[in-house]
């Protein structure tokens, strides 16, 4: 296998070596890929657009139609994980642990037997439970709220800098992904439960669609923001400004949602008691 | 000599960017740990992002962001001073696929180490093949 | 452009990527694959690709990681290669 | 109204498909008529496409408004008009057929399993539709992703091993299709197919076009498992659901074919793939391997599903080299080797699926018997295996004879004998099939209790849709001159003679 895979690896690079030599040479200003498409969008975007990013302009607006499929493939990776790896345990697992705040001591219940749920002291612990994370819960306690700040700033100021609807909907979702890591999954599955996160990973997606579909409805081309117009109550540019805003905002919630949905069943293999 | 050398100075990026795909494409192939080779796919999908992105460079471009002042549309841009951004939003496409490839991925090695306890793909043939 | 960083930083890459593949820790390669997405996102800053070297920063270098880790955790660390 | 229909073909099952997630946290059962409404319409719009460009022309559209090569378009000719037809009817008809296995098979998360599905279906009907090299790209992913996800949840101990072997062989290949599209975008700067087979001519003796070209081919005949990268398929397909299975099997291969002419013939042109450069003799030989061991593997099969999956290997190699002829009557045939093998993998997978459904097997022991228990689905089996094999008035026979035409017309004689020889394998292959289900007795475990010769028939809902196909062989073979005449003839570029 090793020998196959080399020959294969020195055949492929072979060719793509010889491909190379026909490139125009690196970062030359007047190669087809800088003069023949691009152009247009970095002198038009502002007229057409009204966005200064033009990354932003070209994926949510020229090129949106990909973005909403991209967003699609996050959704559908999403539902993909859920169905490949959630199993509901009845029982529960094997052994569960529990903890006595008070006295520190660790009680072990097999076979699934009842719980102690009655008992206020004890709380339900991980297998491979640290104690020393005061500190790590503790700043983390303190960071998630700024995390999700800046989150929602990367979103709404996706038009003038780096950033929109997908880096900060991952941050928003890694937000809560902290939560999950430092304290433990069950503390963020009571924050964000497993249907929220589904019917959010569906409305973020339905949100970019529907705006899509939305234009279609009002008797334009499927995403032409432009019609939008009257409904933004501005003119047709500042609709499409407008409108790559609504999307960034579907994105944002569909990404949160999908990351926050894989990091369950990816950590917890499925069950959703104990995470990492 | 010259001629080549300069060759392989211009075109530097292309060769890293050769050289990190062939590696994930070896791991690929060769590796016998499932999660080895799903690095090696990652590595490989980064490797074509960072071609694509050495495409969209350019010489005395700067970032893709229009320097505008407020209310001032009229003002002209010159598409020679900025980076090609077409690239640049193709590849965050691809870095959202490899994601969820990586996502689903990982589920369904997970799903393989819970019937067979094993990562190592001769081992799980092995076991397949005794039943 | 600063061309000794670059060539530093390109060289780095070269090596995390070759290191993931071959530790015999799959800890480890989750780990130095985060570094390496983490270069690969300053190697693309550096060519001016400010939204991809975002993206990558957060997915690649950060929840990628942490669904590796993930995996790793719920599977095993042990690998012959 | 009508001129949004490429739209709509893709738009509306994809907005199903979140619609089915929805509901499948709020009511289960509303899942499967929304897939049902969302594909009908798919079916429906795809009908009105075709029938748009039979009696029109080309149907263009600019998604976002933008004109293309600024905006994505989509792009609607004979061919993919014929294949999106086909696409979604498959796809509709296997959704109906399939409702009680999927039922049995998925109870908990039937809303996750149709949200794939109708994701997947939507996937391969934007690969079809679009004109746009990226955006092939990424619905390529979404296809390919949801497959991964479906067929890994077919039998517990192999399933997932196999998808993800399928993982890492389709992500190769779709990033290979990624490289080779950066490499036409470095040289043209364009990812339109139309603008970029505009520019391409004044670059054909370019090292990078050539490569590109290679690349993206070797990327789509991963995807297609083209012989020698076939190897994730046989396991992939046998080990999927049987819902699944029936799904993929027919129509994911189809689309990557589709996939390689709309390359050869849009994007690369027929003047570079047959003249420029002198691939086309090898690569037909490459198919000639391919159909021989696809045949030859089929012989060792031990197992319906198995030996079923080796044979679409086979297929692959008559498509493939069909259109790498390089002359009229084997792209002919290429493209009317599409649509039936599409319809002839659909009969005998959804056969299969039925015998799974009572059988709860589909090894060869799983058939002793089974013309005298399942007579109406083994009568299917028969018209679509006669129609693999290639007899007349089956649509399998026609389509064979067209490619038969091409290699005796290119004078490439050992495709025509390859051609023979898997058909005559086909042959064996099924009368065996035939000679246990009807000769051997069941043994005692498979009975389960029933006394011998009861029928146990799958049930109605199961067996009508399959009719339908099995009818549809032979209609379809029949109006193969039809077909031909309004539609293939004319998706042919007239560059080829």
């Amino acid at each position: 296998m090793k020998a196959a895979g080399l020959l294969i690896v020195i055949l492929t690079g072979g060719l793509l070596i010889y491909a190379t030599a026909d490139f125009p040479p690196w970062a030359y200003p007047q190669s087809p890929a800088s003069t023949h498409v691009s152009p247009r969008y970095i002198e038009k975007s502002i007229e057409e657009t009204a966005v200064p990013n033009v990354v932003t302009a070209v994926l949510a607006d020229y090129r949106g139609y990909d973005t909403m499929f991209e967003t699609t493939v996050i959704f559908a990776a999403g539902v993909a994980c859920f169905l490949l790896l959630r199993i509901r345990v009845e029982e529960g697992p094997e052994e569960q642990l529990f903890r006595h705040s008070l006295t520190g001591m660790t009680i072990r219940i097999k076979d699934g037997r009842k719980a102690p749920s009655d008992l206020e002291e004890f709380e339900r612990i991980d297998a491979h439970w640290v104690p020393q994370d005061l500190i790590i819960k503790t700043v983390c306690r303190i960071l998630i709220p700024f995390i999700q700040l800046f989150a929602l700033y990367v979103i709404a100021f996706g038009h003038h800098s780096p950033g929109g609807g997908f880096q900060g909907g991952v941050i928003l979702g890694a937000s809560v992904i902290v939560l999950a890591m430092s304290h433990d999954l069950r503390s963020s599955l009571q924050r964000m439960g497993e249907k929220v996160n589904a019917l959010l990973c569906a409305a973020g997606v339905l949100i970019y669609a529907g705006t899509g579909a939305l234009c279609l409805a009002m008797g334009e081309n499927f995403l032409d923001y432009g019609i939008l117009a009257p409904l933004f109550r501005c003119d047709p540019v500042m609709a499409r400004s407008n409108g790559i805003f609504m999307v960034e905002i579907g994105v944002g919630i569909a990404v949160m949602a999908t990351m926050i949905r894989i990091y369950n069943n990816v950590s917890s293999a499925g069950r959703y008691d104990e995470g990492l | 000599m010259t001629q080549l050398l300069s060759e392989i100075l211009t075109k530097y990026n292309y060769w890293i960017y050769i050289t990190l795909m062939m590696i994930g494409l070896y791991a690929m192939i060769a590796k016998n740990n499932l999660v080895k080779k799903i690095v090696g796919m990652n590595i490989f999908q980064t490797a074509i992002i960072l071609f694509y992105v050495s495409i969209g460079s350019k010489k005395g471009g700067t970032i893709p962001i229009i320097k505008h002042d407020h209310g001032a549309a009229s003002h002209v841009v010159h598409a020679a001073e900025y980076i090609n951004p077409l690239p640049h939003v193709l590849m965050l496409t691809a870095i959202v696929v490899s994601v969820a490839t990586l996502g689903v991925a990982l589920a369904l090695a997970i799903k393989i180490y819970h019937r067979y306890q094993s990562l190592e793909e001769d081992e799980i043939l092995a076991q397949i093949r005794e039943k | 452009m600063i061309w000794q960083l670059d060539l530093a930083i390109l060289t780095l890459v070269v090596v995390t990527a070759v290191g993931a593949i071959y530790i015999k820790d799959l800890l480890g390669t989750a780990i130095l694959f985060g570094a390496y997405s983490f270069l690969m996102c300053l190697l693309w800053s550096i060519m001016g690709a400010v939204d991809v070297a975002f993206t990558e920063a957060s997915v690649g270098a950060g929840v990628s990681t942490v669904f590796f880790v993930g995996a790793v955790f719920r599977t095993t660390r042990r690998t012959k290669d | 109204m009508s001129q949004h229909y490429p739209v709509l073909l893709v738009t509306v099952p994809l907005l199903s498909a979140f619609l089915i997630s929805i509901s499948g946290w709020l009511n289960k059962r509303l899942c499967f008529p929304i897939a049902v409404a969302a594909l009908a319409s798919a079916s429906f719009f795809s009908a009105g496409l075709l029938s748009k460009v039979i009696h029109k022309n080309v149907v263009l559209y600019r998604l976002g408004g933008w004109a293309p090569p600024w905006g994505i378009a989509y792009r609607v000719d004979y061919l993919n008009g014929l294949v999106l037809v086909v696409v979604s009817l498959v796809a509709l008809i296997n959704l109906i057929s399939t409702y009680r296995s999927v039922e049995r098979e998925f109870s908990e998360k039937l809303g996750a399993f149709y949200t794939l599905y109708v994701l997947f279906v939507t996937g391969l009907l934007g690969i079809t539709v679009t004109g746009d090299a990226f955006n092939l790209y990424v619905l390529l992913e979404i296809a390919s992703l949801t497959g991964y996800g479906l067929i890994a949840m077919g039998e517990e101990d192999r399933a997932p091993l196999a998808s993800l072997n399928y993982v890492y062989m389709g992500t190769i290949g779709a990033c290979f299709y990624l490289l080779g599209i950066g490499y036409l975008y470095i040289v043209t700067g364009s990812l339109n197919m139309a603008d970029i087979s505009a520019i391409l001519p004044s670059l054909y003796q370019s090292r990078a076009v050539l490569s590109a070209f290679i690349i993206c081919m070797v990327g789509v005949w991963l995807k297609m498992a083209f012989f020698p990268l076939h190897a994730w398929l046989p396991n992939a397909y046998t080990f999927a659901p049987s819902a699944a299975s029936s799904l993929i099997a027919p129509l994911m291969t189809k689309v990557m074919v589709y996939v390689m002419l709309r390359l050869m013939l849009t994007v690369f042109t027929p003047d570079f793939v047959f003249s420029a450069i002198d691939i086309n003799r090898s690569i037909v030989w490459l198919a000639v391997i391919a159909i021989s061991m696809g045949a030859i593997l089929a012989l060792t099969a031990r197992n319906l599903k198995k030996m079923l999956t080796y044979i679409i290997v086979a297929e692959v190699g008559y498509m493939v080299g069909g259109a790498w002829l390089g002359n009229r009557a084997g792209m002919t045939g290429a493209i009317l080797h599409l649509v039936n093998d599409a319809l002839m993998t659909l009969c005998v997978f959804l056969v299969v699926g039925n015998i799974v459904y009572r059988m709860k097997g589909h090894s060869f022991e799983d058939l002793r018997g089974l013309f005298r228990k399942m007579p109406f689905t083994m009568g299917a089996f028969a018209i679509g295996a006669l129609s693999i094999i290639g007899v007349p008035p089956t649509c399998g026979f026609f389509s064979k004879w067209y490619l038969l035409w091409g290699g005796i017309q290119a004078g490439h004689y050992a495709f025509v004998a390859a051609l023979l020889f898997s058909s005559l394998v086909n042959v064996v292959l099924f009368f065996r099939i035939f000679e246990i289900g009807y000769y051997e007795s069941p043994t005692e475990a498979h009975g389960g209790g029933h006394s011998q010769g009861s029928i146990e028939e799958a049930p109605l809902s199961m067996l009508v849709p399959l009719y339908l196909v099995a009818v549809g062989l032979v209609v379809v073979g029949l109006y193969t001159g039809a077909i031909v005449n309004n539609v293939i003839r004319l998706a042919v570029p007239p560059g080829i003679v």
